[in-house]
């Protein structure tokens, strides 16, 4: 049994059963949601059994056509692509259901094929190893994100779906060239091949420059951010979560792939400190922001831009520690924020309305999401026992051990930033609307409360299954910089 | 330089004429219709002149073959396209140019 | 220079004429034009650069990248001009509107 | 003499394409914006050829230049048909401070990457000798098709779930948009009666050549989208009962067909999309058969815009 299970090419499936879900979707769309939902179910068992796999054998590599590097391409997995793929199937589990009572019939025929892509996109993101390919996989997952922005057809998701677009391409062409010119100058496509030629010319600078501002922007950190606020809250509120919780980590997995494989070691103290001050801006500035807003799901995206700067301050630190810090502020934040836009969306369905003033008593119409998005915040703020909390305590450890006093203030500022907004909205969600309030309420099934509430509780359990968690991590070092 | 060469070479500089002829036309004439006379009647000739020329220097019928059948894309897609064109412009109101 | 040099080089003008015009237009169409410019300097850097001279071998890997890119280039352009056509049918104009109007 | 004749043309063909680039961006005319884009694509199109770089010249014709341009066109008719205004770019750009030092940006920018061409190492010389040695075993003799659909199939199997999924999402946004009446005329009619039959031939051969030479499922794919367009322009619509799941079914043929390949190469050689070479070359011809029908369908369907059928909706 075990060896049935040890067997199965795993992380194939990841990529190829969303693939061909998609395309039987488009087909046939009477049977979509079914495979939604069973597709959904065994990308989680997939994500199991790749973890087992990495568990006792060590990292994946997966020759395409039989070439292998530096000809072919190969499929790569280490522990870093594991938190990222756990982190997809948990939240796109998550979502799938959501979606399934979000949307009408009409909306979710176009939705699931689209979705699909995404979820295949996300997988072959984390997956490959190889600079084109990432590219192209880069491409389709930010085709399909903008497409799903722009589901709704209003004035404000078209929009914010447009300028997405441009500068999701913005991003991928300043990429691709840097790809280009890391392929002439070094003659390989294949990360770990480059790290062994790359030497510091010229061109090795440009391309840093190149691709780091590219995927800086798709990642959204201050002053990049400037397109985040209205595309993800435009989108309909599962695109949002999955754009928040996912689709900005999935530049910033291949910054941090390049960081530590390629340019961390000649790109020096300068540059990681740098990355580390946006990061800090990035704080104050989201955090602040979002504390400004008067609209529900403006205030949560905002709220990402904030946390985006926290996965920046391991850049400076650039020990182990941090690093595995970051890993698991990232599937916190995943699960938190996730759970925190589905529940947003829950109240916009629920009064019509995002306005924060008017959420009137919403507590007790909604207890079960009001909870979801006080856990979701609990984790956001960094309070103990959640997920949140061990990332940022041992991110907080490794800046004290370092020194670094003015990053642990930072941190510690945020986290009471953070507090300010939660419970700004939780505070209003008691009390009585300022003016009468005449809306409709509508009814929520219960599928879309509960699932934002598991994803928060997730957040929240991360807590306690954290430190355990962290040797899984460590599988093929992604951290030492040997590369793979 | 064999004679196939220096016919060739003839054949390749008259077609560039009949090119730059058309050019001149395209730019010079006063009105649409006009335009599209020049550019057509030069075009075509131009090409088929290059054509001929060219068709002189390869040594298999089916590279010959298809040298023509680009001529003969190229005649009916002009024409074609002079004769939307022209029409377009007639429904836009525009008159023939006269002196 | 070498030919590919020469070539490499007019490959970054467009890149930056492209990225120029990009940030500079708020009409949709131009930004899509801008974009498939850049695109277009970024396959001219990698095509001059697979023949560094003439009697090199020519890289294919570099060719097979840029028709990818063409592709890839077409399906963004496609989608692109639905959502600006899209966005012209719910606003009545082809750009995208200020941050001030956006929020409001 | 003749290394300067081969200059002054190089030279030429860079000033003119990047002259063309300029003025397509500089126009606020948007018709006039597009036709030189489209002279630019085909100015670009020599160039690929100068640089040895025949199948990206093909490419680049049929898509860059060829259905780009027929998709701009079409976008520019709806544009027209839904806002007059729009056609004409009166919005301007930034101005002031803020353009100037957006340009001194851009001029550092150009700067940075001219001096990293123009230092760029050369010890390591690409792959072209892995690709040489490797070739006998990919099934086909033209490098670049070995690349595109052996050494680096992956990447063609998700650049053809690109193109797919663009044109899902732009199903999904459904244009209500009804496309500008033109009468197609008998000359239009008599062109597409004689083109359609040859340009099919034209993709058939393409793709068969692609194996050898210059050619393959793209190019080949945008020429049979040219004989769709062409029968779109001359009034001819897709019968209801295609216009369903046939024609989804048309859209899906060459992706499916790929991702099958890449389950059986995976339950029967151990990993994906491993093509022994003996079948190598057959295979190779199956997918670039099935995704030429369905790229062609994708590209005829993006230049409609809307599902058949939903036009007026």
């Amino acid at each position: 049994m075990t060896d049935v299970w040890m067997g199965v090419p795993w992380a194939v499936i990841l990529i190829v059963l969303p693939l061909a879900a998609a395309m039987t979707a488009f087909v046939w769309p009477r049977i979509s949601q079914l495979l939604v939902l069973g597709c959904s179910l065994v990308i989680v068992l997939a994500v199991t059994g790749l973890a087992l796999q990495l568990w006792y054998h060590g990292v994946f590599h997966h020759a395409l056509g039989g070439w292998g590097a530096p000809l072919g391409i190969e499929l790569y997995a280490d522990g870093l692509s594991l938190v990222l793929l756990a982190a997809t199937g948990l939240v796109g589990a998550g979502v799938s259901v959501y979606a399934s009572a979000y949307f009408s019939v009409e909306e979710k025929r176009r939705f699931w094929p689209i979705w699909l892509f995404l979820l295949a996109a996300l997988n072959a993101l984390f997956l490959s190893a190889d600079l084109f390919n990432l590219y192209v996989t880069l491409e389709l997952m930010g085709l399909a994100a903008v497409a799903l922005t722009a589901l709704p057809g209003s004035r404000d998701a078209l929009a914010g779906a447009a300028r997405y677009l441009f500068v999701s391409l913005l991003g991928s062409l300043a990429y691709l060239l840097g790809v280009a010119l890391l392929y002439h100058a070094f003659g390989s496509l294949d990360i770990a091949v480059l790290a062994e030629r790359l030497r510091p010319v010229p061109a090795a600078w440009v391309a840093l420059g190149l691709m780091s501002a590219g995927l800086l922007l798709k990642t959204a950190l201050f002053p990049l951010h400037f397109w985040l606020p209205p595309a993800h809250s435009s989108a309909p509120s599962p695109v949002s979560a999955v754009l928040s919780a996912l689709v900005i980590k999935a530049s910033l997995y291949i910054l941090l792939r390049l960081w530590i494989m390629l340019f961390g070691p000649f790109a020096g103290d300068g540059v990681a400190a740098f990355l580390g001050l946006l990061g800090v801006a990035a704080i104050l500035w989201g955090s602040v922001q979002a504390l400004r807003q008067t609209r529900l799901k403006l205030l949560v995206a905002y709220s990402t831009v904030a946390q985006i700067g926290y996965l920046f301050l391991a850049f400076p630190l650039a020990t182990v520690a941090s690093w595995n810090a970051t890993m698991v502020l990232l599937l916190s934040h995943a699960l938190a924020k996730s759970a925190m836009f589905l529940a947003a969306g829950n109240f916009l369905n629920f009064g019509g309305h995002d306005r924060i003033a008017d959420l009137d008593h919403i507590v007790q119409r909604l207890p079960l999401s009001a909870f979801a998005f006080a856990l979701a915040g609990v984790s956001l703020m960094g309070l103990p026992p959640s997920g949140g909390f061990i990332g940022k305590w041992l991110l907080l450890e490794a800046a004290l051990v370092q020194g670094r006093w003015d990053l642990a203030a930072v941190m510690l500022l945020g986290g009471l930033l953070t507090a300010a907004y939660v419970f700004k909205v939780l505070g209003k969600s008691f009390t009585q609307a300022d003016v009468a309030c005449t809306y409709q309420p509508k009814e929520i099934p219960a599928r879309m409360q509960w699932v934002a509430l598991i994803l928060a509780c997730g957040a929240i359990l991360l807590g306690f299954g954290g430190t355990p968690l962290l040797p899984l991590l460590e599988i093929g070092v992604p951290f030492d910089g040997s590369g793979p | 330089m064999t004679t196939s060469d220096y016919l060739s070479a003839a054949l390749l500089t008259t077609g560039g004429l009949f090119f730059l002829a058309g050019t001149f036309g395209l730019l010079r004439f006063p009105d649409v219709f006009t335009r599209l006379h020049a550019l057509t009647k030069a075009d075509n000739v131009g090409l088929g002149l290059t054509v001929a020329g060219l068709a002189l220097q390869v040594d298999s019928w089916a590279v010959a073959g298809k040298l023509l059948l680009i001529w003969l894309l190229a005649l009916l897609a002009g024409a074609t396209v002079s004769y939307l064109i022209a029409q377009g412009a007639l429904r836009l109101g525009i008159r023939p140019w006269k002196r | 220079m070498s030919v590919a040099l020469f070539y490499a080089l007019a490959g970054a003008g467009l890149f930056s004429i492209g990225l120029h015009a990009l940030l500079v237009h708020r009409h949709l169409l131009r930004k899509i034009l801008a974009v498939n410019v850049m695109g277009s300097g970024v396959f001219l850097v990698l095509a001059a650069m697979a023949a560094p001279n003439a009697i090199a071998l020519s890289d294919p890997v570099p060719h097979a990248m840029i028709i990818t890119g063409i592709v890839v280039a077409v399906a963004a352009t496609a989608l692109a001009l639905v959502l600006m056509l899209k966005l012209t049918a719910e606003t009545g104009q082809a750009v995208l509107p200020g941050r001030e109007e956006e929020n409001s | 003499m003749e290394t300067l004749i081969s200059w002054a043309i190089d030279v030429a063909l860079v000033l003119l394409v990047v002259s063309l680039a300029w003025r397509a961006l500089a126009s606020t005319d948007l018709f006039k914006a597009i036709v030189l884009f489209i002279a630019f694509g085909l100015v670009l199109t020599l160039v690929w050829v100068r640089l040895n770089a025949t199948d990206v010249a093909l490419a680049e014709a049929a898509i860059g230049a060829g259905v780009t341009g027929a998709l701009l066109l079409a976008a520019y008719a709806k544009l027209r048909a839904t806002s007059p205004d729009a056609i004409v770019d009166r919005a301007g750009g930034i101005s002031g401070i803020g353009a100037i030092s957006l340009l001194i940006l851009i001029l550092l920018v150009a700067a940075a990457l001219g001096y990293a061409v123009w230092t760029l190492p050369s010890d390591y010389a690409g792959l072209g000798k892995e690709v040489a040695a490797n070739l006998d075993q990919s099934g086909v003799s033209n490098p670049v098709t070995a690349v595109l659909l052996n050494f680096r199939g992956y990447d063609t199997l998700l650049e053809i779930m690109v193109l797919l999924l663009a044109l899902l999402g732009a199903w999904s946004l459904g244009i209500t948009i009804p496309r500008p009446e033109a009468a197609p005329g008998l000359v239009l009619d008599t062109l597409s009666r004689l083109l359609v039959p040859l340009l099919i031939l034209v993709a058939a051969y393409l793709l068969w050549v692609g194996a050898h030479a210059p050619g393959g499922a793209f190019q080949a794919g945008a020429v049979l989208a040219a004989a769709g367009v062409l029968m779109l322009l001359s009034g001819r619509e897709l019968p209801a009962a295609l216009a369903t799941w046939p024609l989804r079914l048309a859209l899906v043929l060459g992706p499916a067909t790929f991702l099958m390949l890449a389950v059986i190469t995976l339950i029967l050689e151990g990993r994906v999309l491993k093509l022994s070479p003996e079948w190598a070359g057959r295979l190779i011809l199956i997918i670039e058969t099935t995704a030429t029908i369905s790229i062609g369908v994708t590209l005829t369907a993006l230049f409609m815009g809307a599902p058949p059928g939903e036009e007026d909706r």
